[in-house]
């Protein structure tokens, strides 16, 4: 579908989404309590259809973390690129989309162990990668180790 | 001292110390090697007699068979590190002051008694013998016994299947 | 015919009798056993490195490459180093394992192998014990190895362990049926269990010609069926290293394990010396009826090597299965054994048995 | 009858298949000429690698033991993981000038990754990858190399 | 060869297994253990047999075919008690003679 | 002494090899020292232990072309009780460095490490910034040989292997050559 | 221990056993926490972790350029591939047209590294079903490849060939005729292949309907590369949006729909017949040209988002760079496909034997350390 | 050689094991630490006991073993003599697969033969 029409679609599923046609993707960031509700229309609408996230992540801009979602749409093979502010650094938690895609389960372990991001209703939420015990979370962009890091 | 002389000391010496061992052994894998060094010697003993199919027989069947099973079903049913609680002291006393009257009063009664021991005829049971005994309906023929065999190995696999699947089917 | 000049039957009781004759009949009987022993001994050994070496070089030219071949020349003492090493390798004690039964376990499977061999005949006159129940005795003596394989499973406390003894456990005593069985089959046709008788049947003929296809359908029951019993590959379920590292020997170190290691070859020589004597004539010549002068130049071929030949190509094809096929997995093991191997077995005899009945046999 | 033939046929597909995997391998068992292996040790005088394989960083001296190395430190910059270490001292040449000239490139093959940045951005192509590869060593210090040869100096020209 | 021992030798051999095997089956609380006690006395009776035939009755086997018919019923024995022990187990994660008693439901 | 086909001057690094000679006082080695060290070093069999790329050169190295099997350690054993050598091939994290640990001291003696490519000897690519690398396993482990290389081809591997045959060729009966 | 301490078990009872993270099967460290009933697997949980080398936060202290020997390190099987990823990032970022020899020759050597990804599966999966001999074959055929790569990009497995605007090198004058001789050969060779594996019975009855993977699973999963098109997921990247020369060559997307064991494998080994003929009808249509665009020595991308997918032999690799205008990437993410591949495992092998998991893990094709990034 | 040798054989045999793992035992080097002797299981601490085998699978096979080794060994001697004894020998044995052909029937057909 294109990019324009499906822009009209998502404005009327949340019209408090910020929408901007990037110049890959179609950018679409609504505020993280409406994402899930987003998501579930995104992948079960007919017309849009995005039954494919092949990636998701986080992105630590000091002040607030952006979650990124890529979607696909299996029938119709467009793209879009969901998004959702986190700006409490000390607890931040947003709802987990693992019950539409089961991709995210990983991903979202990821980001948990390395970005701290609690997900809502996740079905496994443990570390992934690091040791049980590991203190701190290495993709913050204000992580120190003076331990492990050796600087360059 | 013959050479022969000594094989059968050494066989009955360890029949009868792993005999021993089988029944007082504290762990239940170890009792059970034990019992094949038993029937493993009492193999030889086969052997020192020239009955060598028997030996044979004893062997596959005893030590390569039924052990095995017993072994199986030990490694299913218990652990490692699994002990038997010794047996009460008063018990096991009695039982072996009893054993040991039986013992000492049978061998008395061997003793006594005045076999004819020594072999006359070197005689060394071939496959052809022991084939025509056990396929011959006439005097020292065992064919019939043969065959009930077959039904009892029928009716000891019937029997053992329905056991063993049994459970299965009433979970 | 000078078919007897390598008859050893003559020399060996000449040695008999000259030792007989010189001392009392114990010490002569003590001497002829440590005699034999150390022969034993000798060849024992000498069969087993060379059997790994073999197998190292085999695998090797099957897989495009050269193998060993810095050791020596041709890397011929390429296991007598690796005896070296592991003879002088630490051995780990086990913490929470059966000490007594994680040492016997060793114990149990070379000595089975040891006893097998026993009665094998290696040429005319030359085998340690001529049972009249040879074939028997073999199989008996050579089923108490799976024990050896139980325990050492299970005695190093070792969840991988375990499960490769229980598996090679099921494994082995399944297939020792259908080896028995196909054995059974050239019983009938040999009327013996004698290896002597049986060797000497196959004068004018290995029975695996004289049989016709029960024979040849035996034969290859026998391979499939003592491949598995010996715990090679594709049957190496019990150390199946994708699943369960090194299974039953996980544990085990050093010698110990070595002897592990050389018992899988022993058993394998065993197997394949029971395959070439009973159905490939064991040290008799070639022969073809009728043709006198081949038959003559055949018969100027030492036995000895006749036997080794046909082991070594019983040992060669076990060796290009094991590099040919992928593992098979334990429920399609049971029933390759169970549903096909045994029916075809127990039929196979009724064939053999008819065939003899009607003398259809050559 | 048909589930008899079933299962003969079974096992002789089986088996034919299990045949056609055999000649495979014993194939290659016959033709001893299909080997490939390349005998290491032994052909080490034929042994050539290709000319851009990438063994290790070298620094390229000509016969007066001289190098085109100016100690800009950009191979240093370059490197993604640090691997070298570019030591210059301040020497006085004959006109007065102050000049920064090369004193040791120090270069950790025990840390090089072989991406050829540093050849690449090299601005005066002071650097070659080396085609050797036996570099396996008891001690791990001796993995750090000083690339420029000692007593070697700048050669004429390339300095800017 | 055998003919310097005498056949008592063999009698007193299987005498004392025949009571080892009666010591552990009155001793024994585990099933296995029990039937492994049954074994040695089947086993000693077996050694009766053969040293009899052997000594007694030369050139006849009437005691060779015993044992043998013992060995395999005491197989067919053993496979049915085993399969019995194993289902024992199953029901009652036990198979202690005296606990199974106290388990039984 | 020596590889056969190579002389001793061909190979790197011989002034560490005379440091181990000189510190082991033991010039002289009998016969079955001699005997032993030829057992033990043309016997090295590796646990199957890799960690990430330079284990596929490892595999190369096993493979047709280059074919560890000449010199006898094509036996590669899944259990550490079996082992010899232990090719630390790959990157060791932090999480994984109580592995290798546990590994190598499971392993039965006499053992050797050989660490091969950048990130065992150093970290390598890893070293700086990564939180989460060991820099370097003889941090872990005590190294015989170290392997540079990112990873170091199948002929550098076995130029490696050649140097531990070297190394354990100095070792007596009575003890095995304590890592420097 | 005393008898009554420890807990009998019962068949119902489950058990957990450790499968690595010093297996040989599952390729590298992985570590599977299983747990059996008997032999059959009730539950698998992956362990991850043991590789975990925190590249993502390095790159956010390296230049565009030096990122890319560490995506060499992700999946070092198709290193090329996911050079190229980077490099397309910050072509497309900076809105540079590579010349057309430039697409080309990446084309190639993806393909060639594709095979030689497929090659080194395929020896690793005969292992792991017990074919020992397979290993050798395929890493013998896998050396031709390696000795073109290493002619031609000085390396034989992390290549670093890719460089943002081309190529580090051009191509070596004798790179076109060792590719045709090597296409020539294998086409000889991979019918061995087939004699050897494919239709052996006791392979086929290993993997035929053994872990079976639905479509929908396929896609909800995340399942991408050879796993995800036996289950019949068109997800080509190569088709769905062609990146460099993929435009310029006909070739068809694999697809099965069984999703077994058996079909995954077999999705690879027709890959490898397509691929040889992507190449051939590349590899004589290289244009002249130059081998790089001139960039800048420091290389700035303007500030925003950048997100590039390619197909790579496991599946699609993602590459999600956010730049804030520096010379280093603010962000970067990758997307790996083991990563997401390994999800689907436990779903798969429930059910199955240990020796079924080992296959079914074989044929999903891991590469630990592009999963723990 | 009289049967009594075999015991010759049984020495030998341990004679080989036992005299190689003493030998081994004395003459290798041993080292010590706390994790040596501990369970190997890819290179984790064991969890749980290592006791995990109920798998009524493999036992069900050694007790159909059992029986079929019984017959095994009581064909022996039926196929030394099969040769001379004619008729007679095979229709006994016929009678005898017949009945033990039941037993596999029935084995077969309670999936008994089925790995599970
Ligand atoms: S080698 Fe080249 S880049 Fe490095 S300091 Fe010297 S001149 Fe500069
Ligand atoms: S090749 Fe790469 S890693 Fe090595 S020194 Fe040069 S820039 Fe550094
Ligand atoms: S040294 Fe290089 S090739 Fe080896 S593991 Fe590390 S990054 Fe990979």
């Amino acid at each position: 579908m294109e990019n324009n029409k499906l822009q009209e679609l998502i404005q009327n599923f949340t019209p408090e989404a910020e929408i901007t046609a990037g110049k890959q993707f179609l950018t679409v960031t609504v505020d993280k309590s409406r994402l899930h509700e987003l998501a579930k229309k995104l992948k079960e609408s007919e017309e849009t259809q995005f039954d494919y996230l092949f990636c998701e992540s986080a992105v630590d801009y000091n002040d607030y973390f952006m979650m990124v979602y890529h979607l696909d749409s299996t029938t119709h093979r467009h793209q879009l690129v969901l998004k959702a502010k986190i700006t409490d650094r000390e607890n931040p938690e947003i709802d987990s989309v693992c019950d539409l895609w089961e991709a995210a389960n990983y991903h979202e372990r990821e980001i948990f162990d390395l970005f701290g991001i609690r997900f809502i209703n996740h079905p496994d939420m443990r570390k992934i990668f690091l040791d049980n015990d590991w203190v701190g979370f290495p993709l913050r962009k204000d992580y120190v180790d003076k331990v492990n890091v050796v600087e360059r | 001292m013959t050479i022969s002389e000594i094989i059968f000391y050494l066989f009955s010496a360890t029949i009868i110390f792993f005999s021993i061992l089988t029944v007082t052994s504290r762990r239940i894998l170890r009792a059970a090697v034990y019992l094949l060094f038993v029937l493993v010697s009492t193999a030889g003993l086969y052997f020192m007699l020239n009955y060598h199919f028997l030996a044979a027989v004893q062997l596959t069947l005893y030590a390569g068979g039924i052990v095995v099973l017993i072994i199986f079903s030990i490694l299913l049913t218990s652990h490692i590190s699994q002990k038997f609680e010794p047996v009460g002291i008063k018990k096991q006393i009695f039982s072996a002051i009893a054993m040991a009257a039986g013992a000492i009063l049978s061998i008395m009664v061997i003793l006594n008694y005045g076999f004819n021991s020594l072999i006359t005829v070197a005689d060394n049971p071939t496959m052809n013998t022991i084939g025509y005994g056990l396929l011959n309906y006439g005097k020292n023929g065992y064919a019939l016994p043969f065959e009930v065999i077959s039904i009892l190995l029928l009716a000891a696999m019937f029997a053992s299947i329905v056991i063993a699947k049994k459970d299965k089917k009433t979970n | 015919m000078n078919f007897d000049i390598y008859d050893f039957s003559s020399f060996t009781k000449s040695i008999d009798e000259g030792l007989m004759a010189s001392m009392s009949p114990f010490w002569a009987i003590t001497i002829e056993m440590i005699i034999i022993g150390v022969l034993i001994l000798g060849f024992y050994a000498v069969v087993g490195l060379y059997l790994v070496y073999a197998e190292r070089k085999i695998c090797a030219f099957m897989q495009c490459r050269v193998g060993p071949n810095r050791v020596g020349p041709y890397g011929f003492f390429q296991t007598i180093a690796d005896l070296i090493k592991l003879l002088l390798k630490e051995l780990i004690p086990i913490k929470n394992a059966d000490k007594i039964l994680f040492n016997i376990a060793p114990f149990i499977v070379i000595i089975a192998s040891f006893m097998a061999i026993a009665a094998i005949p290696f040429a005319k006159g030359l085998h340690a014990l001529d049972f009249n129940i040879g074939v028997l005795y073999v199989m008996a003596v050579s089923s108490m190895g799976v024990i050896g394989i139980l325990l050492a499973g299970w005695s190093s406390n070792n969840k991988y362990s375990l499960i490769g003894a229980m598996r090679s456990g099921a494994q082995i005593v399944s297939y020792e049926l259908s080896v028995g069985l196909s054995l059974i089959t050239i019983v009938i046709l040999a009327g013996s269990l004698q290896f002597s008788t049986i060797v000497e049947g196959q004068r004018n003929g290995w029975f695996i010609f004289t049989g016709h296809i029960p024979a040849i359908i035996a034969f290859l029951v026998f391979l499939v069926a003592s491949t598995a019993e010996t715990n090679r590959g594709p049957f190496d379920l019990a150390e199946a290293e994708s699943e369960l590292t090194a299974g039953f020997h996980t544990e085990y170190s050093g010698i110990k394990f070595a002897f592990f290691f050389l018992a899988e070859y022993m058993n394998m020589f065993i197997v394949a010396s029971i395959a070439a004597t009973v159905f490939l004539g064991g040290w008799m010549p070639f022969h073809i009826g009728g043709w006198e002068a081949f038959n003559g130049i055949m018969d100027y071929i030492p036995p000895f090597i006749w036997y080794i030949g046909k082991t070594a190509f019983v040992i060669f094809l076990m060796m290009w299965f094991k590099w040919t096929f992928p593992r098979l997995r334990i429920d399609q093991l049971l029933t390759l054994e169970w549903k096909y191997l045994l029916p075809i077995n127990l039929f196979n005899i009724i064939l053999m048995a008819f065939i003899v009945l009607m003398g259809w046999h050559f | 009858m048909k589930s008899i033939i079933n299962y003969l046929a079974e096992i002789f597909r089986g088996v034919s298949a299990l045949i056609k995997g055999m000649k495979v391998t014993g194939y290659y068992f016959i033709h001893p000429g299909e080997i490939v292996t390349q005998q290491y040790p032994e052909n080490r005088k034929k042994l050539v690698m290709f000319e851009r394989f990438k063994g290790e960083v070298v620094m390229i001296h000509n016969e007066n033991n001289e190098h085109h190395c100016t100690a800009c430190g950009i191979c240093e910059m370059n490197c993604p993981n640090g691997s070298i270490e570019i030591i210059s001292k301040t020497v006085t040449s004959e006109d007065g000038k102050k000049k920064k000239v090369l004193a040791h490139h120090i270069y950790h093959l025990g840390m090089c990754t072989f991406c050829n940045l540093c050849v690449k951005t090299c601005p005066s192509n002071a650097l070659k990858m080396d085609q050797t590869f036996e570099h396996a060593v008891f001690d791990r210090t001796k993995l750090t190399k000083v690339l420029n040869r000692p007593g070697s100096v700048l050669m004429k020209g390339v300095d800017k | 060869m055998t003919a310097v021992i005498p056949l008592h030798y063999f009698l007193i051999v299987s005498t004392l297994m025949f009571f080892i095997g009666i010591y552990g089956f009155l001793t024994r609380k585990n099933l296995i253990t029990i039937l492994m006690s049954v074994e040695l006395i089947l086993n000693s009776v077996n050694i009766n047999f053969v040293a009899f035939n052997r000594y007694l009755f030369p050139g006849e086997l009437q005691g060779h075919f015993f044992t043998l018919f013992i060995i395999a019923v005491a197989a067919a024995e053993a496979a049915v008690a085993i399969a019995i022990i194993i289902s024992v187990y199953r029901r009652f994660t036990n198979i202690d003679v005296e606990r199974v008693d106290t388990m039984k439901h | 002494m020596g590889i056969k086909s190579m002389k001793d001057q061909d190979f790197r690094d011989n002034e560490t090899l005379d440091l181990f000679k000189k510190e082991g006082g033991n010039f002289l080695l009998s016969t079955v020292d001699a005997l032993i060290d030829w057992g033990r070093s043309n016997s090295i069999w590796p646990l199957t232990f890799a960690t990430a790329c330079c284990g596929i050169e490892m595999m190369a190295a096993g493979a047709s072309r280059h074919d560890f099997a000449r010199f006898g350690i094509e036996v590669y054993r899944a259990s550490p009780r079996q082992a010899d050598v232990i090719v630390v091939a790959g990157t060791i994290t932090n999480k994984m460095a109580p592995v290798l640990k546990r590994l190598y001291d499971q392993m039965a003696e006499p053992k050797y490490v050989i660490a091969m490519g950048a990130c065992a000897i150093s970290g390598g690519p890893f070293y700086y910034n990564s939180y989460h690398v060991v820099k370097g396993v003889d941090h872990v482990v005590p190294v015989d040989v170290y392997i540079p290389g990112c990873p170091p081809r199948p002929e550098a591997l076995l130029y490696g292997v050649m140097q531990l045959q070297r190394k354990i060729k100095l070792e007596t009966i009575a003890k095995k050559r304590s890592n420097a | 221990m005393d008898a009554e301490k420890i807990q009998p078990l019962t068949e119902e009872q489950e058990f957990s056993i450790n499968m690595g993270p010093q297996h040989p099967s599952t390729h590298g460290v992985l570590r599977l926490m299983l747990k059996l009933q008997g032999e059959m697997v009730r539950e698998v949980k992956p362990q991850l972790g043991y590789i975990h080398r925190g590249i993502e936060k390095m790159c956010e202290k390296l230049t565009y350029p030096q990122t890319i020997h560490l995506t060499d390190r992700l999946d070092y099987l198709s290193a090329h591939i996911l050079n190229e990823s980077v490099c397309l990032a910050v072509e497309n970022a900076l809105e540079v047209e590579v010349p057309d020899r430039v697409k080309y020759v990446r084309t190639i050597i993806d393909e060639l590294n594709r095979i030689a990804s497929h090659q080194l599966w395929w020896c690793a999966f005969g292992m792991d079903l017990g074919a020992l001999t397979t290993f050798f074959y395929g890493l013998r055929d896998r050396e031709k490849i390696l000795d073109i790569f290493e002619e031609t990009c000085g390396a034989r497995l992390l290549l670093s060939y890719n460089v943002p605007g081309g190529l580090m090198f051009d191509i070596h004058p004798n790179f076109q005729k060792r590719t045709k001789d090597f296409i020539k050969y294998f086409r000889k060779k991979l019918p061995e292949y087939d004699a050897l594996l494919t239709g052996n019975p006791i392979m086929q009855e290993r993997t035929k309907g053994i872990g079976y993977f639905s479509k929908e699973d396929a896609i909800n999963f995340g399942l991408s590369g050879p796993p995800g098109r036996a289950s019949g997921f068109s997800c080509d990247v190569r088709v769905h949006q062609p990146y460099s020369a993929y435009p310029f060559a006909k070739f068809k997307e694999i697809l099965y729909t069984e999703g077994d064991t058996f079909h995954r494998y077999k999705v690879r080994i027709d890959e490898m017949w397509e691929s040889m003929n992507i190449i051939e009808q590349l590899i004589d249509n290289i244009p002249e040209g130059d081998f790089a665009v001139k960039m800048k020595p420091v290389i700035k991308l303007p500030e925003g988002e950048y997100y590039q997918r390619v197909e790579a032999a496991r599946g699609e690799f993602g590459v999600y760079i956010v730049s804030d205008g520096n010379k280093n990437p603010y962000r970067m993410k990758f997307r790996s496909p083991n990563f997401c591949n390994l999800a689907p495992l436990h779903k798969m092998s429930v059910g199955y034997k240990i020796a079924d998991l080992v296959a079914i893990s074989g044929s999903l094709d891991f590469v630990v350390p592009d999963m723990d990034r | 050689m009289s049967s009594e040798s075999l015991i010759l054989f049984f020495i030998v045999g341990a004679f080989l094991v036992g005299g190689a793992i003493i030998f081994s035992s004395f003459i290798a080097p041993t080292s010590t630490n706390p994790q040596k002797s501990e369970a190997y299981e890819c290179g984790v601490p064991t969890k749980g006991i290592t006791w995990l085998q109920f798998n009524i699978g493999y036992y069900l096979f050694a007790l159909l073993f059992l029986i079929f080794d019984v017959e095994t060994v009581f064909i022996f001697p039926w196929a030394a003599v099969m040769k001379e004894m004619g008729m007679v020998a095979f229709v006994e044995i016929l009678i005898f697969f017949i009945i033990l052909g039941f037993g596999l029937l029935y084995a077969w057909k309670k999936h008994a033969l089925i790995w599970e």
